[in-house]
């Protein structure tokens, strides 16, 4: 909302933004140049700061006739060689789907941006949710494996869309930053870092002969290096399953190659891509797993029950997808309760009962979305399971 | 110090709130943190601000037991009238409030803000009354960091009509306080 | 926007031919009406509504042609005419509100 | 007025009752528009070509999409549906063929019509699907804020686009002209009367019409482009609108607060697509077609 | 394929047909005569199917413009009074998503077929895949329960469908049939019953006074019954969240009513719902669960592995979801492990593993899709799966 | 022929190589296309229109979506993109924006460039944006087996429509026309002559340019109509094609195996999408107006 | 009986599978369960279908290791010939297929179902041929029930044409099979 | 369709204008060069080439006036023309498929 001098394309210092807005800023800051989205509530805001800054910086902005076309103009734009990203919210991000299929399979760094409403359908357009989480997961056609962070302040939304970017160039995948309205629409502080200060990774470019290239030769991790449209490569790409050169390959065994390459790029990197918060975990009796503004809401029945003398433990997922497996299946060995506070009625919820596995107990919050969770029904949960 | 402002949509609540949130924590060098809710998704429906401002960091974001409401409308007032706190400072927009019988121990203001703003020749600049006087009665942030606050957040064309606002309800709020 | 300054509860006369009936609260003062009427029947109040709107009044009551165009352009449903001869009492005072009028 | 909607009119006979309140969910006015928006204006005219049209209103259903035109179906005493962003159209091609003697209008945003649902316009008016299309055209996508979209005039000023629109917007009724509508015709919110008279012609033909309304969104649009208000948009429409009955939609073009060229461009006879289809399968198939014998009776023995 | 007498609407009697016409000619028996879609491989055969046999039946078949307008249209359909279908595979149900949301949220009856193919993206056009059973449940945006079946043979394909058609009139939720290439494309002897012997539930309409219809006024079994355009009920439905007269009411308390009886109809009926087909599972060692055609490959293994003394059952999910949660959880209390084989990297099985929860192995026999497993590999997880 | 592609030619200087393998992905030949289909000799067309045109080939891309032509993409040796199903444009879109330089050629089937993929080809139109369509019309969608679609005249049969087809298709030149299409043309399979040349000029200019072509599809559409081969279909598009350059696209529908017109259409002159934006920003802007730098140079100082 | 037929899209391979199958099914009183697979999503990839035609119901429906292979293309020859049983039967197409020297055990026949069928005036009918060479030489099932399974899976107007060319390749078959 | 009857491997002999190279196995017998070439230059030839196809044989090799019809409308990339002079030995013969020409 702020007009601060527009003229340089950092805006290092301290601001007062909302979540939205530092995501665009953040965007700005990992490189991003390029947009193509479609007015949705709650998350227009971040396209509309997108439009008044990217002429100032050097970038392109485009507002396409719907999500479908959003989707596959990013992709288009990251095989121009930009960075690109959109932002939607649930309808949007249903729309959304197929093309990120797309991305998935051919490889193809970008960034969707999806602030969190009450669903299902239209639902609650402009209140709260974190309902679109196991779609983030699940939504497309066919197996595949995605990364997804949840920020919890305007600050995290700078910080994490940068994040974003970085793990999509690392790992050529398209990231899904899943915000939701409270914090697309929470105001504080946001302080941009001196240019030096924030690590931006440059896609990975194919740096080898030409004669020699082919799309889909992967790294010793499971990724191979990106060209772009226009240096002579000659490449191709294609959503069907495909070879090393980008081929066509209709049959099981190529399917086999294809595809577990590209689950295994993000699952056998897990460990290296999952990003978890962590507070007084160790000889915790009940650690809360949360994530984006449950993990503020969370805060507060952590500090009733500290109070109350119970040992508490945070863990924030900052990624959400992969789910950190190992972390939570070590946690089950340690604790009673986990206790998962979600504004949905158990989406992440599922996996973290999966990997418990029985060893711990565990225990949802759910919430129907519209609003935050009363910290009492949080607090009664951690109590519950502080219990022998 | 907690803080809910409310009315309906196109009223410009949020945006006082952005504007003190804004003054609070650029240039008081609090913590600040607004949060909002909205009504339907299109305009004319309830929505109200929350401001947070500490001096230590804020993680919980949300109110537990507001000081001061802003209501802007009868709808508003209704709703958050009765979550203020009973020692709580309240402000209502004088010609869409009907107040109830206040209760003893909250400081009520009727804040002819839409009034003035028409005198100004556009209701848009209410809000500027409003956070004007809100500022003025309370005490908690400055003329000068509200000053400092504003530009950027209202039209460049008609920032000064704004000021001149805002200095309205300061003058008023002083007035009212000494009263 | 200039105001008629005579108080809203004020008596209508019985017109020749077209009655205007107005739902004061549920107007949200547009001026539709007002300005439209080609025959200068209505005016702004100068009180709010309970929405905090101006509304129209028959200040030429008289005038009414019965032409419907007020009935038509409001966006909120809160003006129309009827034929003159019409018993219904409601001269745009609240109590035509009906109960969900709010 | 032909009253012949007249069961539905006898409460508000006693002159108490505004006369469409029989065709309003009462129990939801007053709606959510601002004050001078023209959608207010835009849900009474068509409520009057309602009840003076000759169909029966429980024979009449209306098809929202999303936005702010979008909640006109909200509104309305019929019976009546609010879908998905773009969808207005397919969903209401769903209705009308299941229950063929429903008369199907789908009310619903520019933005919702012609930029997410720009295709389903084509395909329905090229099938001559026989359902009616008001179009409430208010230069921007207002339910999300006030975003350009593409029917938003060159030079206007959006949120997405704060520095002006620069693309080429769409001429409507040429667009429905091109894939084969057999009704076209723009009015504004001031054009009530028209528009009402309009409104009814298209209920009443067969046929896919489409009904363009150029309309004031002051909040979002206006304000940004320092239009003033609704009132004052409507004193823009009075002077700056040509009725040229039958021009050539290719015309029809709007440019930023210049001349708006209104009237019915187009009123043809072609058979629609139920009427093709069943005609066309009678003739193909012969004596074993056996047309769609309506909603209720589905076969089966079961509860 | 076959043209035999057209003459009558049910083709009651023997017939070789593939999966997909028995699927269409199940719709039609159970009195479907709307049908929106758009083609796809490997679901085009059942529109064909339907486009040849609807004229002859008196039913409408409309090809629209693509699958979003199909879905929608169906929607639509159900309301104008049809029972309606429409038929896709993985990258147009990707497509489906949003509006299936609006089916949910609307509580609209509707049959979504999909035959499922290889994916991500385009991946395998015309070969077989279960690969879209998690976007099944979790493909819209927003909390919701979602009811899926899955044939395993065409015979399956005719009496399922009627059977999807049953439980979504029941339900008042698009059901969701999960067919897979091969079943579709599969061809054996299918018996079409006499009429009298099919049993097809009608619309639950509404039987009350007109003047005290609400929408979403529910029965015992959380299910408000139906009304249909043109009857003078002037009923309003949306996609917002919205009470029982159907108007949006845009705040979390009603959200939580809304969605939690959305939720709570498919949950609290889910052991009504459930329809499971059991094999010498009492006793056995090992349980092998499987679905579609990864069923009839298993049983393959089962006998080679019974061949090998060890005691096998059988539990093929006949619907998938909702998940049968009271019945894994029995059978994990009894076996030594779960054994399921699926052409994915592993979907269903979360929940089983979930479900499970740790007492009692569980092993998941992945196939990444473009052919079925070999048998081979379900016996050693058999063998696997039944040491001490 | 000017052999301004010329290093890309020097291998088939001797003779042995077919004069286009340098432009074909080789090792990907044979095609899949049926026996006498038309769209070898479409693929044909375009790459000598490529070798005979003055833009580099490594500044070229294609992009296709979902369908028998939208193989295309995998046979040109050049950057290409098989995206999904309807959405070639917006990808190239994307594509364009992100990469200035490029020239962007859609290569794809009616049905997916019209059916699923209409909304974008008319705003793509809209926009101006500058990208050229080369839409293969076989009257069907025949990658699935030859269902009918939008442009599938009246009472042709395909496999869903199997008494034959009854909606009214497209006319591709009006609609495209009616979007502001700056340059619309429409030749034949056996036109490669006209076809050739139609593609290099609109490989040259600039904005969005629209190239139907009429192509036999043998196997799936003219076998359900016993219209027999590709080779009879040519015929008879020699038989019944009248060029008639720059007549009103309004005159341009398609009737069952009647009279097909064909020329080109529409060629003028209007400000692409890109120019537009530029030159619009840079007023509006002013000074402070940065303009997209190019796809290489993104700012960071990461590794 | 587990049987293999294969060739590429647009021989009518699936068709002769159907045809069988439904003979048997229908017509026989046996349990025929026919697969099939795909190339590419176009025409002209290599396509097969496999039928198996039991007594008793049939669970697991791929084939073990098939009886019967017919091979109307190279490709389908190269992939399916090694699996074909070692006593198996080996139908090619005589003028697409070059099979490499036999396996001593597989009883091979080399039929020129595309030139018979170019004789009567479209290769289209080559499936036919072949499909009655195949019934002919196996026995599998008669020419009755084939004659009465091929109604409807074939055009109307060219189901003689079909009759024909299936009887053409009967008695090729007849012979060979005397031979 | 009528065949030529003489053999795939015949000589050709060189043209004044044009001369016609055919990758035999690559052709799927379209027949669009032979019906489109305005001299008559080709025809079917009477044997299958490996995909099954009758592809065309030049029967009239001098008569080729190097118009490149055939070569731009050939499907399959299999038949193209160079200037005569041209010294290359690919005259239709099997040599001239290169590894990928399967
Ligand atoms: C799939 C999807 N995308 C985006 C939105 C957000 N949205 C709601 S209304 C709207 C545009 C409304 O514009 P228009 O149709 O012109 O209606 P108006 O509000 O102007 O009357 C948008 C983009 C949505 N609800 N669903
Ligand atoms: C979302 C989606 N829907 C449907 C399909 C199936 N599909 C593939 S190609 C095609 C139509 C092809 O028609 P056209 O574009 O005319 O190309 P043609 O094959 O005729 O050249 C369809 C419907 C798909 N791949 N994706
Ligand atoms: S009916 Fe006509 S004349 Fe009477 S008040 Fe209304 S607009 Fe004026
Ligand atoms: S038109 Fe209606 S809303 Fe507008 S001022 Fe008149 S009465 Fe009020
Ligand atoms: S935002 Fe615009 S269109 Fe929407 S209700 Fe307000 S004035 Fe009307
Ligand atoms: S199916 Fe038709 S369009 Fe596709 S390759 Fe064959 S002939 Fe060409
Ligand atoms: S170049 Fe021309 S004349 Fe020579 S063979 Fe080819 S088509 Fe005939
Ligand atoms: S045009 Fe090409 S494919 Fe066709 S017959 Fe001639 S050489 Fe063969
Ligand atoms: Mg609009
Ligand atoms: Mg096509």
């Amino acid at each position: 909302m702020s007009r601060e001098d527009n003229s340089s394309w950092l805006k290092t210092g301290p601001h007062y933004w909302d979540g939205d807005y530092a995501c665009a800023e953040g965007a700005i800051a990992a490189g991003c140049r390029f947009l193509a989205g479609y007015p949705i509530t709650p998350s227009t805001e971040v396209a509309e700061r997108i439009a008044e800054r990217f002429p100032l910086v050097g970038g392109t902005f485009i507002q396409m006739e719907d999500e479908l076309a959003s989707m596959a103009a990013i992709l288009g734009a990251a095989w121009g060689g930009a960075k690109a990203m959109t932002v939607t919210s649930g309808p949007g991000f249903s729309l959304m789907q197929e093309n990120i299929g797309l991305g998935v399979m051919t490889e193809t760094p970008c960034v969707v941006v999806n602030v969190q409403r009450g669903g299902p359908s239209t639902g609650l357009p402009t209140l709260t949710g974190q309902q679109d989480m196991m779609q983030a997961r699940w939504g497309s056609h066919g197996d595949y494996e995605i990364i997804a962070l949840s920020p919890s302040s305007p600050q995290e939304c700078f910080d994490l869309t940068v994040t974003a970017f970085n793990l999509s160039e690392r790992y050529r995948v398209p990231v899904m930053f899943m915000m939701d309205e409270c914090v697309g629409h929470m105001t504080e502080k946001v302080v941009v870092p001196h240019l030096s200060k924030i690590h931006v990774l440059q896609r990975r470019w194919y740096r080898g002969k030409k004669e020699r290239y082919r799309p889909y030769v992967p790294g010793k991790d499971l990724v191979p290096p990106m060209v772009k449209a226009g240096d002579d490569f000659r490449f191709h790409i294609t959503g069907l399953t495909h070879d090393e050169r980008g081929y066509p390959v209709i049959n099981a065994a190529c399917q086999s190659i294809c595809v577990t390459r590209l689950v295994d790029k993000i699952k056998q990197n897990a460990d290296r891509i999952t990003i978890l918060d962590e507070d007084r975990v160790e000889g915790a009796e009940v650690v809360v797993v949360s994530y984006g503004i449950s993990y503020r809401v969370a805060t507060r029945a952590i500090a009733l029950a500290r109070d109350k003398g119970i040992r508490v433990g945070s863990l924030r997922l900052v990624t959400v997808w992969p789910f950190p497996e190992r972390r939570i299946a070590e946690l089950a060995d340690k604790v009673k309760c986990l206790v998962m506070p979600e504004i949905n009625l158990g989406q992440v919820y599922l996996e973290m009962e999966r990997v418990a596995c029985g060893r711990c107990r565990t225990k949802l919050v759910p919430h129907c979305g519209g609003w935050v969770h009363d910290p009492e029904d949080i607090l009664a949960a951690i109590v519950e399971g502080a219990k022998p | 110090m907690e803080i809910r402002l409310s009315g309906f949509g196109g009223q410009g609540v949020i945006r006082m709130g952005v504007i003190l949130g804004r003054a609070a924590s650029m240039f008081d060098g609090k913590n600040a943190t607004l949060t909002q809710s909205f009504g339907p998704e299109a305009r004319g429906g309830a929505c109200s601000a929350q401001l947070i401002v500490s001096e230590s960091e804020i993680l919980y974001p949300y109110l537990t037991a507001p000081e001061i409401l802003v209501a802007m409308s009868q709808e508003a007032y209704d709703k958050f009238e009765p979550g203020l706190r009973k020692d709580g400072i309240l402000l209502t927009e004088q010609d869409l409030v009907r107040a109830h019988l206040p209760r003893s121990s909250i400081k009520a203001y009727s804040v002819p803000a839409t009034r003035i703003a028409e005198q100004m020749g556009n209701r848009m600049f209410a809000n500027m009354v409003m956070l004007g006087f809100l500022a003025a009665v309370t005490g908690i942030t400055g003329r000068d960091a509200l000053h400092k606050a504003i530009p950027g957040f209202v039209p460049d064309r008609s920032l000064d009509k704004n000021l001149e606002a805002l200095d309205r309800g300061w003058e008023l709020g002083l007035e009212q306080r000494a009263a | 926007m200039k105001f008629w300054r005579k108080p809203l509860d004020s008596d209508q006369i019985e017109l020749p031919h077209g009655r205007v009936h107005i739902i004061i609260n549920r107007c949200k003062g547009c001026g539709f009406c007002i300005k439209y009427c080609p025959c200068q029947v209505l005016e702004f109040a100068e009180e709010f509504n309970r929405k905090g709107y101006h509304p129209p009044i028959a200040v030429k009551p008289e005038a009414c042609v019965n032409c419907g165009l007020c009935e038509v352009m409001c966006p909120e449903f809160a003006i129309w005419v009827t034929e003159d001869g019409n018993r219904g009492q409601s001269d745009g005072d609240e109590e035509v509100t009906n109960e969900s009028g709010r | 007025m032909k009253h012949t909607n007249s069961q539905a009119d006898r409460q508000i006979a006693d002159g108490k009752h505004h006369p469409l309140e029989p065709y309003l969910r009462m129990d939801r006015i007053p709606h959510i528009w601002c004050s001078t928006c023209g959608l207010g204006t835009c849900l009474n005219s068509f409520l009057t070509a309602v009840r003076n049209s000759a169909i029966p209103r429980e024979n009449i259903a209306v098809v929202s999409g999303i936005g702010c035109t979008g909640r006109t179906a909200g509104y309305v005493n019929l019976d009546s549906f609010h879908t998905t962003h773009g969808r207005a159209i397919p969903f209401a091609t769903g209705l009308k063929l299941a229950n063929p003697e429903l008369t199907v209008v789908v009310i619903s945003g520019d933005g919702d019509l012609v930029a997410i649902g720009g295709n389903h316009f084509i395909h329905a008016a090229r099938r001559n699907m026989d359902i009616n299309i008001i179009c409430v055209n208010n230069f921007n996508y207002a339910m999300t804020g006030g975003q350009f979209g593409p029917t938003t005039p060159e030079t206007a000023r959006t949120t997405t686009a704060p520095y002006g629109s620069f693309e080429h917007p769409f001429n409507l009724p040429f667009l429905a002209d091109s894939c084969g509508a057999t009704y076209v015709a723009r009015w504004t919110a001031l054009h009530v009367r028209h528009l009402t008279a309009s409104i009814g012609e298209a209920l009443e033909r067969r046929g896919f019409s489409f009904i363009e309304v150029i309309s004031p969104c002051p909040t979002v649009y206006a304000r940004r482009n320092r239009l003033g208000t609704g009132l004052d948009l409507l004193q823009f429409y009075h002077d700056n609108s040509v009725i040229k009955n039958g021009i050539d939609t290719r015309e029809c073009d709007i440019r930023f607060q210049e001349q708006l060229i209104i009237g019915k461009f187009v009123d043809e006879e072609k058979t629609t697509f139920h009427d093709t289809m069943t005609g066309y399968l009678k003739d193909a198939v012969g004596e074993k077609y056996v047309p769609y014998v309506g909603p209720m009776e589905m076969p089966g023995n079961g509860d």
